[in-house]
């Protein structure tokens, strides 16, 4: 995301090799150590939109106004009750969370009381709606222009010989941190252990006693409040505007479609390549491309291997 | 030259399970093979495979002189072997009368002709959503009739009938076979239908034929006792003169 | 305990049960028999909530239950084990029977309910490990019936239990079967294909043709029913 | 009886070509062309997600590739837009025909995905390649009339174009090959099963889509004088999927009644509310969806229905 900084002559000279071949491998380790950090943040994106495909079996669109709206809210509670961020970011999840519950019931909870034909087709125009619905809403309440969170680690961290900046590094951390604690509570909780159920067999979890629609409320919850974090977490990078939500959905979809659709390490690896091979491409290859060799790989995965890395096979 | 489908050694595997292994079977025109055996014990798959909708593991089909182990289901279909499925999957949103014209390769008389044996010329354009279950079975029949096969591969046909339906159809694949001198392999657990219409039964266990031979024998086949019937299957007079 | 009345069911667009009126008594072993596709599974199924009637009532201890959702009725102790399917493939045979346990009322027993499906399975104990998919489908019917045992049932409510299980495992899974409804007095309705054995192992069976209820009768005397021999002990 | 249809659409070209003797409006001219452009997309999107069940977000990009492949053989070889126009619609299908061969495997969500990249990837090539292309300004291409002919003459091969797809339409409708593009998105497998070739028929309809919409992209470039990026983009595609949810999915009249209404409440809400107007049809296709299924179609014939009281056979309760 940072990278277009780095846009170093590509070319090894005739000249100075060997001068070029050190500098080469300089770049290259810390392209390859940037490209992880984003990854790991494009991979919270790409975990929400796991949990909620992996669970609900449905697309959620407006995955990325979510992470929009998560942004801004985390810059409201900031600004308006002066708050530091490690305050506001949990306090907008919860209010993510709360709108996500909303959005649930009124919209996609037909979908579990059998009374849509198409739950797949259903869910996504019923939410790519929503995600138009959103943008425009976001600009009339808080207008197109930028807003921003400031830095929240002002100057560069060095790890070893590379030097990251520090926001990077603290969304890197917080995000697995947000990773890593959503994964030990699908592992490891009741509640959890209920989600990979409903995966695994609707019918199965049913007649064990869980209450699908309340868990699909839960879960949908969960992963917009994610998508939220994810949002505020970047915000310093990326400024909050109203269409800010459009990338990183896109990431994430790119992300399961690497990983495999459902698959919890799927979608950490493949942010992780995702992220690599979006800075080795617009270091190496061409930068303007940046943001088209994400749909390449999607592209490519789907067609030659459609479950991904990780995924099950159907 | 007469027609001939033959399968050669098929063998199927899903993932580290064997589900028909090492299977040989013949059908001539104007002969129903009954292929019974317990569940899970490779029935539909072995239809899955002939009509193309599996790739068998290895192992070869033939229809006359063509291999046609791995043509596409379509092609298939046109070379001459229809099938039916064993849930009815009739195109719930077009009409009976559509339904029919997408298998018909003959002009809209042969089709409604289908139509017309099986019964179903009155609804011809309600929608396939509205029609009970046992219309649907009947209209997978009608469908599979119009694209004019030589062979014709039925999933267990009388699962869910009742007893006057069952008479009804066991009627109906006996005039298919002898008025359309179409070949017709049957996977069926309806016994009394099976023992009453077959020329010829196969019976299959974990993948493999345990035995082949006329209703008689397979009937009281020790064997087939044990792993599938249970205990004798009686033929009896006075059932079949009430049918 | 449960009683059924003018139940009609649709499914798939299609009236699948029409007026079926039955009972299950407190601590009977009741058997459903009938051909494939005769509503057996759709039956059960309505019952424990997957489905909802068109008609009909269905009351357990006096109250009624169709309107419920599935969970509802799992919590009052009417648990379906379905047949050999359901499982949760990629969790481990533990895990599934855990999932068995999820209503809250079953925690605190949860230990010592484990144990128990392991001393009536010591063959999922050796597996307990092992991912739910690895598992053959003997395995797999025991599990399903661990998982429901899981719950703490009262009624149980079994969808072909001998489907596609070699001869003897069928046997040896009605021996489990009738052991549990002895020693821990458990009710059963017991949905079969296989009427010889069903009719020999229950004390009472209703008998189901195309959506409808055609007999009802001590198991003893349908055994010897010429109807019944006719009709589903030929197979 | 069975010439209903092509009577109706006669009828309907009648009227429509008198249109403009009535409307003297030059800016109201131009709604209806933009309503052309809109129907020739929308149609034949229908033709994709109705008729087949392909769930596609790359036909606007589709479109784009027409406009830009008709305008640049106009602009760089100096071709005349009527020559261009029909290669603008070729070229568009050519892109849909592979896209259609290599996403043949997938379907729902898969397949929406992947046509989604090649819309991102199509567009953003648009916009990288400046220097030919324009850029994110856009190219500008020649019209297809000069100026001084004002806009009716627009509206007539607009107007020609929206004939010939309805025609195209009520003819594949009819034909074998609308039974079989529709058995293929009732149960694919059976379709193939009963000798339906779902594979060719597919990408049949893959190529045919993509030449319509390429042909609307031609007509709208060599009409507005300019072609851009955004032609492409997700919101334009957005746009024609609320046309055809509002419309009904799946019929005929559906999708060109779904194009003509939002065009015209859209000039309605002109003026300070212009930009908002996407917000409120978010919001109908929203409800469209969540409490009318089936659009405005089955909300028409819901309630012929009632007027005829039950002559009709009930469905299958």
């Amino acid at each position: 995301m940072q990278c277009s900084g780095v846009n170093a002559p590509r070319c090894t000279g005739s000249g100075n090799e060997r001068i070029d071949e050190v500098s080469a491998a300089a770049l290259f380790t810390e392209v390859l150590v940037r490209g992880i950090a984003i990854g790991v943040v494009y991979a919270l994106m790409g975990l929400g939109l796991t949990l909620i495909f992996g669970v609900m079996r449905i697309i959620n669109f407006a995955q990325g106004e979510f992470y929009m709206l998560g942004a801004y809210v985390v810059f409201f509670i900031m600004t308006t009750l002066s708050v530091p961020f490690y305050v506001a970011l949990p306090a907008g999840m919860l209010v993510i969370f709360v709108l996500g519950v909303v959005v649930e019931r009124l919209l996609l909870h037909p979908i579990h009381s059998q009374r849509v034909q198409n739950a797949m087709e259903y869910s996504l125009i019923i939410t790519f709606a929503l995600s138009i619905f959103f943008q425009k809403t976001a600009i009339l309440l808080f207008g197109p222009f930028y807003k921003k969170i400031p830095d929240l680690l002002p100057g560069n961290v060095q790890l070893g010989p590379v030097a990251l900046p520090g926001t990077l590094f603290l969304a890197t951390i917080l995000s697995a941190f947000l990773i890593l604690a959503v994964t030990l509570f699908i592992g490891r909780t009741r509640t959890g252990r209920a989600w990979r159920a409903i995966a695994q067999s609707l019918p199965g979890a049913s007649i064990s006693g869980v209450r699908i629609d309340q868990q699909s409320s839960l879960v949908f919850g969960l992963s917009t409040a994610l998508a939220a974090a994810g949002g505020a977490i970047l915000a310093p990078f990326t400024l909050i505007f109203p269409t800010v939500g459009s990338a990183p959905l896109i990431k994430g979809y790119e992300i399961i479609a690497i990983g495999g659709l459902g698959s919890i390490p799927g979608s950490l690896v493949g942010g992780v390549i995702l992220g690599v091979a979006e800075t080795l491409g617009s270091v190496y290859i061409n930068s303007a491309y940046k943001d088209l060799y994400g749909f390449g790989l999607l592209m490519l995965f789907l067609i030659f291997r459609p479950r991904g890395l990780f995924g099950q096979a159907s | 030259m007469a027609n001939l489908l033959r399968v050669e050694r098929a063998i199927k595997d899903f993932g580290g399970l064997r589900a028909v292994a090492d299977v040989s079977l013949e059908l001539r025109p104007n002969e129903i093979v009954g292929l019974i055996g317990p569940n899970g014990a490779g029935k539909t798959t072995l239809i899955n495979c002939i009509s193309g909708v599996l790739k068998l593991t290895s192992g070869r089909v033939w229809l006359n002189d063509h291999n046609i182990t791995r043509w596409r289901p379509h092609t298939i279909c046109r070379a001459g072997i229809a099938r039916t499925f064993q849930i009815p999957r009739s195109f719930p949103r077009l009409t009976v009368w559509e339904n029919i014209l997408v298998s018909s390769r003959s002009g809209e008389d042969h089709a409604r002709a289908q139509l017309e044996l099986v019964g179903l010329a009155a609804k011809a354009d309600l929608r396939a959503s509205s029609l009970t279950f046992h219309e649907r079975r009947k209209l997978e029949i009608a469908r599979a009739l119009a694209a004019q096969p030589l062979f014709l591969l039925l999933d267990e046909v009388m699962a869910g009938l009742n007893p006057t339906e069952t008479v009804e159809m066991v009627n109906l694949l006996c005039q298919i076979r002898s008025s359309l001198q179409i070949g017709i392999l049957w996977v069926e657990h309806v016994m009394g239908a099976v023992m009453e219409c077959a020329d010829r039964i196969i019976v299959l266990h974990q993948g493999t034929k345990l035995v082949e031979g006329l209703p008689a024998e397979i009937a009281n086949d020790p064997q087939v006792i044990e792993v599938y019937l249970g205990e004798r299957y009686e033929f009896r007079e006075e059932r079949r003169a009430q049918g | 305990m449960l009683k059924v009345e003018g139940l009609s069911v649709a499914y798939d667009g299609l009236k699948a049960l029409e007026g079926v009126t039955f009972e299950v008594r407190e601590g009977e072993f009741l058997a459903l028999i009938g051909s494939n596709g005769a509503g057996k599974s759709t039956l059960l199924n309505t019952l424990s909530g997957l489905l909802k009637p068109l008609a009909g009532t269905i009351t357990l201890d006096g109250e009624r239950i169709d309107h419920l959702r599935p969970a509802d009725i799992v919590d009052r102790g009417l648990i379906l084990i379905p047949e050999g399917k359901w499982v949760f493939p990629q969790m481990s045979v533990k895990e599934n029977l855990l999932m068995g346990a999820y209503p809250r009322r079953c925690h605190k027993r949860q230990k010592e309910m484990l144990e128990q499906v392991y001393t009536h399975f010591p063959r999922l104990k050796e597996r307990e490990r092992q991912m739910a998919h690895t598992l053959s489908g003997g395995e797999l019917q025991m599990l399903v019936i661990g998982r429901g045992l899981m719950a703490q049932p009262r009624l149980l409510l079994l969808d072909e239990p001998s489907l596609g299980l070699a001869p003897r495992l069928v046997l040896e899974t009605f021996e489990v079967l009738q052991t549990l409804h002895r020693s821990l007095g458990l009710s059963i309705l017991l949905a079969e294909q296989d009427v010889s054995h069903a009719l020999r192992i229950s004390s009472r069976a209703i008998v189901l043709e195309n959506g409808r209820l055609v007999m009802t009768g001590n198991s003893a005397d349908l055994l010897t029913d010429p109807e019944v021999k006719v009709r589903y002990l030929g197979m | 009886m069975k010439r209903q249809p092509f009577l109706n659409l006669a009828a309907l070209g009648v009227i429509l070509a008198l249109v403009p003797l009535v409307i003297r409006s030059p800016h109201w001219v131009h709604v209806l062309n933009m309503t052309f452009y809109y129907i020739l997309l929308t149609t034949s999107w229908n033709l994709m997600m109705g008729f087949t069940g392909l769930f596609s977000f790359a036909h606007t990009a589709l479109a784009a590739v027409g406009g830009y492949a008709s305008g640049l053989l106009a602009v760089k070889a100096g071709l005349p837009p009527a020559v261009g126009i029909p290669l603008g619609g070729l070229a568009a299908a050519v892109a849909s025909f592979l896209l259609g061969v290599v996403s043949l495997r997938l379907r729902g969500f898969y397949l929406c995905l992947v046509t989604w990249a090649f819309a991102e990837i199509a567009v953003g090539i648009l916009r990288v390649e400046y220097k030919i292309t324009g850029g994110t300004m856009g190219l500008v291409v020649p019209a297809l009339f000069p100026a001084s002919a004002g806009r009716v003459p627009f509206y007539y091969v607009g107007l020609a174009l929206v004939l010939a797809i309805l025609l195209f339409m009520i003819w594949l409708s009819r034909s074998r090959i609308g039974i079989y593009l529709r058995s293929i998105r009732d149960d694919e497998l059976a379709s193939e099963a009963l000798g339906v070739d779902t594979v060719a028929w597919k990408v049949f309809c893959f190529t045919v889509c993509g030449l319509w919409a390429g042909l609307a992209g031609a007509y709208y470039g060599h009409y507005i004088g300019v072609v851009d990026p955004g032609m492409g983009s997700l919101g334009e595609m957005g746009l024609v999927i609320l046309m055809v949810i509002i419309g009904g999915m799946g019929t005929l009249a559906g999708p060109v009644i779904g194009a003509i209404l939002v065009m015209i409440l859209s000039e309605f809400l002109r003026g300070s509310l212009a930009a908002m107007s996407m917000f409120f049809f978010a919001i109908v296709m929203i409800l469209v969806m969540r409490f009318f299924p089936g659009g405005l179609m089955a909300g028409l014939s819901r309630l012929r229905q009632i007027r005829l009281g039950s002559s009709r056979p009930a469905q299958a309760r």
